[in-house]
């Protein structure tokens, strides 16, 4: 364990651990976009900057994102400073100029009390703010169906060769984690539509509800030892089976006893 | 004409099964077919076990990989900071209007592909302008024009 | 130490009391939660079955789960969700075999029962003691000290 | 045949240049880029073709040799006949027969291509009394002209290897790195990192595997010195590379070449081959327990892989993005294991401080920024190209001494060092003396070592765009300050460059940058603003002159400058026929008119005419 004082206050924290979950355990809020337990800190939007400095730095402070810096002993933080609050700000008003309609970002400026970006505007900007939580979500999980083109200004989040992506499954962890509700997809019960190409959706064979996509499932009985028939019934439909299960033995048991 | 590819799979077997080798298999692959077509892409990604992703995320994070097919011959207007000073952007402005294209585009008919790139490490010769590889430096503005006319 | 519920279904009268114990105890923002356990009838004359997890020993939830948000609670053997770092992919609610891990519709979320912490809500109210939480007698690990 | 000790070296050595004595004359031409784009290739052909008809008594094709950058690329192509040191300058195919005739065959001079000293118009005969060299130190370069970059051998007769062969033999890595620390040496790729800490830090992490790197990416425009060492003089930053290896105790290595540098990718290709052959690369080098083997990685077009996390991506096959570094590369680099990461220039130092300690090197320069720099010396200077100078000379020694001033005498305005991380430096910081520490404390830094002379035509406000807009367009997109902070930053310059900028805009772009530099994930970013933050520091003026009289000083904005024909005029016409816009009127030996209302303000006119009578302003 660490001792560090976070606001002023003196704060315990594991070894290891990230000044971001420290802060958020004290209750303190700083906005963080690209930050998700699911993947490992990414450090792009800025926005969890802190002011880091210690007792003996004779005065010397430095500015970390507190989503990938480590706690450590005697670190003094403050998660507010005048610096801090002008660095979001900035941030906000950049991605503001980049992304005027997406809420996430209007929400978290509006905070910071700003309402319209002090910036041009920047042509055919979108509601993406290149966090990267999607392409990151999608490694992890194994597909690495959609990536980032491009550089610079001009990336954008995009399927291979902009067609229908060949890995992807379908299975909307990228859609989902968007922290602006960027990335578009239909689902009509029976087929999914994301990225431009459409997936076929298992159906429960007792109730007809669908559940996950025929490619996923497939994935997860290759890559995940799931036997395929867990598959063919959906969790009501389970869970009916299971009583159904439990219910006859229990009764056997009452025969047997009576 | 469809132009074939066939010459993809024997200059991935050149190099290193391993993604290690990716950037330097497409920098081969563009040397011979001027850029990247999509089937160098799928190819690559297939030969090496990467994802067709991460292919194309490489291909187009670096400068030097084109994804179109680019003329033949390619007129690059050095842009590093010794050619700006010495006007470079006069001449790249001079060979987009004789050539009417914009840095980056090539021409319809293939002939012509223009690109503005940053520094050529020929400092001491600026202005800049290399044709297919060939250097010509310490360029005045009316005379970039006259560059192309040579065969 | 570990526990696991015992559901005695030949005590429970389908009174749905764990149901709406376990909903209320997993409300978000005041809006009560999907409940993790399900009282249903077998198809037997007045036999229920209270339906929840399991908590296998080699769960498909956790399997199926690529971004491991789906672990072992050491304190109580549960296996335990992490919502923080769930990517709503449904792989989980598709895969168990029993219908345990469920989609929250109201509040945008996958959920499966984690015992409370080691003290269920659903066993404290249930009237006939039809849920007993019973710690597990670990019989083939040998003590290493 | 293997070379194992330090004897068989000096067997080399001496065979080469027992075979090189049987020539009376040797002639060194200059195949470096600059030199080739001006037909240097074609030179030595025509040598060849010559001497292949011709039989001349002590000198035969194997006599001329194709060398590496000499650096002053202004004057090529250059031939030099040693041993007199005869310096030719702009050398035409057709010359060289009268070379052969005149100077090979007798001892005669040719005058006309002497280099004639601007300041003097004194015709020079020997290259090292040209100011252009004789105010150099060459350490780093000191092989560049001087041998067949192709040639092993050649290395081997002037000293190579030596070094290696006595590291491996006699001194263990710790001492290596101690040497190393001792002679001051700092990095030359733009941080000045201590080279000898960084390597310690390096071999103090456990692992089995370690790597050392050669940085050869060279993304700063306005510089060519790795360019020009790894064309002409790969061996000895293999060398050096090796020395490093074997301090941190790597079996592997990687030269990171900018593809754009075809003949650097071939010479360091040959190196690395011809090496292999030696057996200076490979298994139990000089018969010691040291195996180690190098590889090329060629970078494909991103500055932010001068960056290390992103040039480690790079080398592995993938996109470079920076990663957060509070780990750092020594300890956790190239896939994940501990790696060291120099540039070309520094691992090319190397060699020579084992061969003469780190006393005598720790000699040189200052006392916190050792040795000496490659700087490349080009913009409006007069003798533009690659030189080598120690720490602590002064910009004005560097700009007039040696660069011989600015071209047509203009007044001198500027000098940029540090690529587009760096800054500009006023006329009142001439007599600074450059080495690390100053030119940071100024606002501006060492960078990989370009030095870009501005002149009164050279518009601040300008260069300040420029910059911007090259990071705008390199900057690898990940994080936010960086993407849409440069962004912005240019869009302001833009605004403010065309007339439309406001009182406000310079405030807004100094916090601005602020927020860049302290946000920003890796140094493209942090040290984005800079050329921006020192122009403002130094030239604001030209700022408020855009901004509040919506004029553009140095004549460089479009927006804010006008072409006018002066009364001067002779009524050539050259401009007429120069005008693609068909803008300039006029008849002959009367004075033209400019038609403002089609003047794009392309240039082309002011090329053309050779009385100096168009006005820019």
């Amino acid at each position: 364990m660490v001792t560090l004082t976070i606001n002023g206050k003196l704060v315990r924290a594991r070894e290891g651990e990230m000044l971001l979950d420290a802060i958020r355990r004290e209750g303190i809020e700083i906005p963080a976009t690209c930050q998700h337990e699911a993947v490992e800190p990414y450090g792009a939007c800025r926005l969890c900057t802190v002011e880091i400095t210690k007792a003996d730095w004779g005065g010397w402070k430095n500015h970390v994102t507190s989503c990938l810096y480590p706690v450590q002993e005697g670190l003094i933080v403050s998660t507010h400073s005048e610096d801090v609050i002008r660095i979001r700000k900035t941030i906000l008003d950049l991605f503001l100029a980049r992304c005027p309609n997406a809420e996430l970002i209007q929400n978290m400026a509006a905070e910071y009390g700003i309402t319209r970006t002090s910036y041009e505007e920047v042509p055919d900007g979108n509601d993406c703010i290149l966090c990267g939580l999607c392409t990151r979500v999608c490694d992890k999980m194994g597909f690495q169906a959609i990536s980032t083109v491009g550089r610079g200004h001009g990336k954008e989040v995009a399927p291979p060769l902009g067609e229908a992506p060949p890995d992807c499954v379908g299975c909307l962890a990228c859609a989902q984690i968007c922290p602006t509700n960027y990335i578009k997809f239909t689902d009509d019960g029976t087929t999914r539509t994301i990225w431009g190409r459409e997936f076929e959706l298992v159906k429960c064979e007792t109730t007809g509800q669908p559940t996950i996509t025929k490619e996923f499932a497939a994935y997860l009985v290759k890559h995940r030892n799931i036997p395929e028939d867990y598959f063919t019934r959906c969790d009501s439909a389970h869970r009916e089976e299971l009583a159904k299960t439990m219910g006859r033995i229990t009764h056997w048991g009452r025969q047997e006893e009576a | 004409m469809k132009q074939t590819f066939d010459k993809i799979p024997d200059i991935i077997a050149k190099h290193p099964q391993n993604a290690g080798s990716l950037i330097m298999i497409l920098q081969d692959i563009q040397k011979e077919y001027n850029y990247l077509p999509p089937e160098a892409l799928t190819q690559t990604a297939a030969a090496l076990d990467v994802p067709l992703s991460k292919v194309c995320s490489v291909s187009t994070f670096y400068n030097s990989f084109s994804l179109k097919p680019r003329g033949r011959k390619i007129v690059r207007v050095c842009v590093g900071t010794a050619c700006h000073i010495r006007g470079s952007n006069l001449i790249q402005q001079q060979l987009e209007s004789t050539l009417n294209l914009k840095a980056g585009e090539t021409s319809k008919d293939l002939e012509y592909t223009l690109e503005a790139v940053a520094c050529v490490g020929a400092c001491a010769m600026a202005p800049v302008v290399i044709i297919n590889d060939k250097y010509h430096g310490s360029l005045k503005v009316n005379k970039a024009a006259k560059l192309l006319e040579k065969k | 130490m570990n526990y696991r519920f015992v559901v005695k279904p030949e005590l429970c009268i389908g009174c749905r009391t764990c149901e709406l114990a376990c909903s209320f105890a997993h409300s978000v923002n005041g809006k009560p939660g999907r409940s993790r356990i399900y009282p249903l009838g077998t198809g037997h004359k007045e036999l229920w079955v209270p339906v929840v997890c399991l908590q296998c020993e080699d769960p498909a939830c956790a399997r199926s789960c690529l971004v491991d948000a789906i672990t072992r609670n050491p304190e109580t053997g549960a296996m335990d969700l992490d919502a923080e770092r769930c990517v709503r992919c449904m792989a989980c609610v598709a895969a168990c075999p029993f219908g345990c891990s469920l989609h929250d519709a109201n509040h945008q979320m996958v959920v499966k029962c984690d015992l409370c912490g080691g003290d269920p809500v659903c066993a404290h109210f249930c009237p006939t003691k039809a849920l007993v939480l019973e710690p597990i007698v670990q019989q083939k690990k040998k003590k290493s000290a | 045949m293997c070379i194992t000790s330090s004897r068989q070296l000096k067997q080399v050595r001496k065979e080469f240049l027992d075979g090189d004595a049987r020539f009376e004359k040797k002639v060194m031409i200059c195949c470096g880029t600059g030199c080739l784009a001006n037909g240097a290739q074609e030179i030595v052909d025509e040598f060849d073709s010559i001497l292949r008809k011709k039989r001349i008594k002590g000198f035969t094709i194997e006599a001329v040799r194709s060398t590496g950058c000499h650096g002053f690329c202004e004057q090529g192509p250059l031939v030099i006949i040693e041993p007199r040191g005869t310096f030719y300058t702009k050398v035409k195919v057709k010359d060289v027969a009268d070379i052969i005739e005149k100077s090979i065959r007798s001892d005669e001079v040719i005058d006309k291509h002497l280099y004639t000293d601007p300041a003097t118009k004194q015709k020079i005969e020997r290259y090292p009394d040209v100011a252009f060299f004789s105010h150099q130190q060459r350490i780093a370069l000191r092989n560049l002209g001087k041998i067949a970059p192709h040639n092993i051998k050649d290395y081997i007769a002037n000293g190579g290897y030596q070094s290696l062969a006595k590291v491996l033999t006699t001194m263990t890595p710790d001492d290596v790195i101690t040497e190393v620390s001792k002679s001051g040496l700092r990095g030359r790729g733009g941080g000045g990192f201590s080279a000898g800490r960084k390597w310690r830090s390096c071999a103090d992490v456990e692992s089995d595997t370690h790597y050392v790197i050669c940085n050869g990416d060279e993304g700063d425009p306005g510089a060519f010195m790795d360019r020009s060492i790894m064309e002409g003089d790969p061996h000895s930053v293999l060398e050096g590379l090796a020395i490093a290896a074997y301090a941190v105790g790597a079996k592997e290595g990687f030269v990171y070449v900018r593809d754009e540098y075809p003949l650097a990718v071939v010479h360091m290709q040959k190196a690395i081959e011809d090496c292999r052959k030696e057996g200076l690369l490979g298994e139990n080098i000089f018969e010691t327990n040291f195996c180690f083997d190098v590889h090329i990685a060629r970078g494909a077009g991103a500055f932010v892989c001068g960056e290390s996390s992103a040039l480690m991506k790079s080398v592995a096959g993938e996109v470079g993005e920076p990663r957060a570094k509070y780990v750092r590369s020594v300890v956790k680099g190239l896939h994940d294991q501990p790696t060291v990461l120099n540039n070309v220039e520094t691992f090319a130092n190397i060699p020579i401080i084992f061969e003469k300690g780190a006393d005598w090197y720790a000699g040189i320069g200052t006392k916190k920024s050792t040795g000496t720099k490659v700087f490349s010396l080009v913009g409006k200077v007069r003798n533009t190209g690659l030189i080598e100078v120690p720490m602590g000379i002064t910009l004005r020694q560097i700009i007039f001494d040696i660069g011989g001033g600015i071209i047509d005498d203009r007044p001198f305005k500027a000098v940029q060092t540090g690529g587009p991380s760096g800054g500009c430096l006023p006329e009142s910081k001439l007599d600074l003396p450059v080495d690390f520490d100053s030119l940071t404390e100024n606002g501006s830094m060492m960078g990989s070592g370009g030095m870009i002379v501005m002149d009164d035509r050279t518009c601040m406000v300008d260069v300040a765009k420029y910059f911007t807009d090259f990071l705008v367009k390199e900057s690898c997109g990940k994080c936010v300050p960086c993407r849409e902070g440069l962004y912005q930053l240019h869009k302001l310059l833009v605004k403010i460059s065309e007339g439309r900028g406001e009182e406000s805009d310079i405030d807004r772009m100094e916090q601005l940058s602020e927020v860049i530099v302290n946000a920003s994930l890796c140094g493209l970013g942090q040290s984005g603003p800079n050329p921006l933050l020192s122009t403002l520091k130094y030239f604001r003026d030209e700022y408020t002159a855009h901004i509040r009289d919506k004029r553009c000083p140095a004549g460089v904005c479009r927006e804010l400058i006008t072409y006018n024909i002066t009364d001067e005029c002779t009524g050539c016409m050259a401009c007429i026929s120069a005008c693609a816009y068909h803008a300039i009127t006029g008849q002959k030996k009367k004075v033209h008119v400019i038609d403002q209302e089609k003047c794009t303000k392309c240039g082309a006119c002011v090329a053309a005419c050779r009385f100096n009578t168009i006005d820019v302003r």
